[in-house]
């Protein structure tokens, strides 16, 4: 662990830590879901609210001004993190989810028709596959879901199959939030391309978690949620190359996305406000150019080695329980910071339950990933995930509980 | 732990009764909850007007198959009625709403599941056999 | 004025009122474009986020049930505010603009169709007519603008006469961002049902500004957004009629917005969440209901009144000015605290611009109104627009503001 | 407001030069400010390869009329090499980036917008009239 690293100094910026939760310490293992945030995202609202607050371009007035400068270097500061060339490939939206529909309503109803094609996995969330059927069914184009191997990993093999002339969009997750496994998405990028297909990367579950670098990876779309980075909720961002974003039409109609405006046409403003319809939520994205500050500061580097070091620990403590079946593959270095578990005796919810009880918060149920779920045969599964601010200290307390919650349920005897 | 966790709701989490298949069905009931795939089917045979069998298939969470097991255990040998009552009445216990005409005592055992209300968001856990049992009544003409 | 309406002791509820711009204090006259925060709203945010922060649904720990308790009242809040009888007929968006635009896609696609006609009018914000321009095009369905009178208000024999057999939806602005009139929606309504159209009524700028009731208005669809009414950016809402939202498809794809989901399939949840794909904007959520706390406790009907004291002080100020064209009815009781002027000798930007420099932000452009400014002949006008916080005072700078600006562009001379 | 609307700007907005039509017009170039509407149209004569004529139909706030006015004065008589290599270095000096070799001087009184400067959002104004010069002599093959 690199010595900038130290969890516990980390801790101290996170005010929620210090709660208790039914008489214990709160352990937050539900990083997966969304993230905590550090003092000084939810200062930076504080400031913006308190000091700057105003609606954005336009403005000849000094709030507007300074809003507008502090509301486009977040855009910037999300750009850079990206590594991407020209702040104007980021186009703010509420989260993953949106910006994946950006992409299906703006692009995929354009660009894939009767006969295409579109491969997607067998992990992806709900938001990476409900609405490719969407696309899929009204444009009467085939949707190929991409099984996964024995430990949950992507069956390479069946990618290279799925992938062929047809093949219009290859969308698919970095790394799966309902089993952890990470993808090699640069390789698949250029399958992708090799066919004259784009490929959109859902990172939702890798950018907050690892380096992450958009023209390295050669990825046409990048979808990700601030929530789930220290930011704060109903911002994320939708990164495109830049010749795509132009060659899109517009997705919602609004203010600021126009140019000129009659009363029965109107053109289009350039990228990115084109995407950006309405009031814009400024202070949640200036909110997200903090939480990026402090991860910079971090370091991706460390954030993810940290991570790696949490998971190893907690994999090999939970090879005690012969109960549970623990789900992904268990080379770390192909898998984030995500450990689902299940046993036949315990339902999932009553694991969390008694955890809650404990202070330890998980998350159980089909991590809307319900086709992957069906796969495996189960309907739900217990889930930690780890981010910057766990310890090994409460995947102690993570095992201990669940030591605890089996033998209860199989003696009646806590 | 202990609290929601009460020894008879245990007991019938682990081995819940009413788990073999009827001869005849007379009427059925199903109730899913979205959120977490529990699942409950009611299958009642009637006898003069009697709900004289039962035969429960519950998947899901020990509250889950408790609650569905207790409940059978309650609504045998009542008439629909009868049954819609005390499922009425257990509906008002676990949603705090207990009016003063109905008398928790009809409950018998399921009133364990009570202690279910110290922990809000499993209360749907320990509801979904009443929908699955409305189910089933709500096509007889009674 | 009622007691209870301090505008003094509101004034220290707003941080951002103690900034100086320039040297001299903020008046902020740009209401219409966002409103500021009491600190009310600014430190439910903070509480949310050292306190309760969690992603909602499905949760069996304790942040998670506290974060759903506090989101699903906030709906409950708002439900209340416009009186509607069902907290499920909210549907959380960012804003008015995604909210019209939720209701142009899932509804208007379904059911405007060839030869069907769309009725708005001149004074619509871009948001609620290029939308329709969308949704015309795309259906070859005619859109119908309704003109303006002399002093912009709605011509109603105009209106009467576009709504016939053909038109299957009125969007209407409640009341005008760039003119100030209000519409008498109520009465729109029942012309409109009339026909067998319904009606949605874009409330940003009344919403925040009078009391609104959906069920005495029988209105079909309102939208509108939170950052215009003292709660945080990035929250909006669309009200529905609880049959029509039933009858809706789903707009966006993704979590939380389905119930069951297979590889090629899914089934939708029931309303709200049907509309609500992915993870919401939580925090901003519950500060549009803390913002509802705060409005409700001042109370509407004071908010109004204090409203139109400003706007009948003002307008009789500006008579002064002979050089100004000033916009909108002259009778308040049909108008917002809206007040756009131009001058044929100094450009709107420049006005803004040496305002600032007193401290004084209003916004001049074309306020998302380009058709209505052409209507008028114009490009663009300066406008100040009031809220719960402005006082006499700040409109005396402004008016002596202006009284400079005018002097200066005519001599040279401060 | 001093600083803003400097004496020799203000009255570059009320009273523009370069306002009449051209009788040939050899290449001409347009601008708009999508946000408030300003626009400016630039026609340019030339004989001999000087711009010895412009005419500038400028719409909008007095920083977009003056600065366009301005630019006339001083583009007039020159080749538009030149004219471009004037352009470029306004551009440098109101984004705040001259470089060594770029001699401020030539700018002549068009220097004076550069107190604009202090009012950042104001600095597209001052430079709408660059982008119609450019799209005016992007034509030409120089
Ligand atoms: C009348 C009117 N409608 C719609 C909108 C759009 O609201 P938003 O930009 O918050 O989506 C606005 C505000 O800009 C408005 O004033
Ligand atoms: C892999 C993945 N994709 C997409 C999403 C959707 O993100 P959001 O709900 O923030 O839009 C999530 C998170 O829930 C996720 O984990």
């Amino acid at each position: 662990m690199s010595k900038v690293f130290d969890v516990n100094k980390i801790r101290q910026d996170f005010p929620i830590l210090d709660r208790t939760i039914n008489g214990n310490n709160l352990a937050y293992l539900d990083n997966a879901s969304s993230s905590q945030k550090p003092r000084d995202v939810i200062q930076c609202l504080v400031d913006y609210y308190e000091n700057y607050n105003s609606n954005v371009h336009r403005g000849v007035h000094t709030l507007s001004m300074e809003a507008t400068d502090l509301y486009e270097s977040a855009r910037g500061k999300v750009s850079n993190f990206l590594g991407a060339t020209d702040p104007n490939t980021v186009v703010w939206t509420r989260g993953a989810t949106e910006a994946i529909n950006l992409v299906a309503f703006s692009w995929g109803f354009k660009n894939i028709g009767a006969g295409d094609a579109i491969v997607v996995s067998q992990m992806e969330h709900h938001s990476n596959l409900v609405t490719w059927q969407l696309v899929a069914t009204r444009q009467k184009a085939e949707l190929r879901v991409v099984p996964l191997t024995e430990n949950q990993t992507l069956d390479m093999e069946s990618l290279a199959d799925s992938i062929d002339e047809k093949v219009k969009l290859v969308s698919i997750c970095h790394a799966s939030n309902s089993v952890g496994s990470i993808n090699p998405v640069k390789e698949i990028a250029r399958k992708a391309h090799e066919v004259g297909a784009k490929i959109l990367i859902d990172g939702a579950q890798s950018v907050p978690h690892m380096p992450v670098n958009v023209i390295d990876l050669d990825c046409d779309f990048l979808a990700f949620s601030g929530h789930k980075m220290l930011a704060p909720m109903g911002i994320g961002v939708l990164y495109a190359k830049q010749e795509i974003l132009e060659s899109m039409e517009p997705f919602m109609r609004g203010g600021d996305m126009v140019l000129e405006v009659w009363n029965d046409k109107a053109t289009w403003n350039s990228i990115p406000n084109k995407f950006e319809a309405g009031t814009p939520n400024v202070a949640d994205a200036i909110g997200l150019g903090a939480a990026i500050d402090y991860l910079t500061e971090i370091g991706m580097d460390n954030i993810r080695a940290h991570e790696i070091e949490l998971t190893d620990y907690a994999l090999q403590k939970f090879n005690q329980f012969e109960e549970l079946d623990v789900y992904g593959p268990t080379d770390t270095s192909i898998r984030g910071g995500i450990l689902p578990f299940h046993s036949e005796y315990v339902h999932p919810h009553d694991i969390g339950t008694i955890l809650d009880q404990e202070g330890i918060a998980i998350r159980t149920g089909h991590h809307c990933t319900m086709p992957l779920m069906r796969s495996l045969g189960i309907s739900a599964t217990a889930r930690a995930s780890f981010y910057i601010y766990n310890t090994f200290d409460e995947i102690d307390r993570l095992v201990d509980a669940i030591e605890h919650t089996l033998r209860y349920f199989s003696t009646g005897k806590k | 732990m202990h609290e929601l966790y009460h020894k008879e709701i245990l007991k019938h989490a682990k081995t819940p009764e009413f788990t073999s298949q009827l001869k005849t069905i007379d009427s059925s009931g199903y109730a899913i909850n979205q959120f977490c795939g529990d699942e409950v089917r009611v299958n009642l045979s009637f006898r003069d007007g009697i709900i004289n069998d039962i035969h429960i298939d519950s998947k899901g969470c020990s509250i889950n198959i408790a609650s569905s097991s207790l409940m059978a255990v309650e609504i045998k040998d009542l008439d629909p009625n009868k049954g819609t009552l005390l499922i009425d009445t257990y509906k008002s216990l676990m949603n705090s709403k207990i009016p003063d005409h109905q008398p928790k005592r009809i409950l018998g055992s399921l009133a364990v599941m009570e202690s279910v209300k110290e922990f809000p968001i499993r209360i749907k856990c320990a509801l979904l056999c009443t929908q699955a049992f409305e189910d089933a009544v709500s096509g007889l003409h009674i």
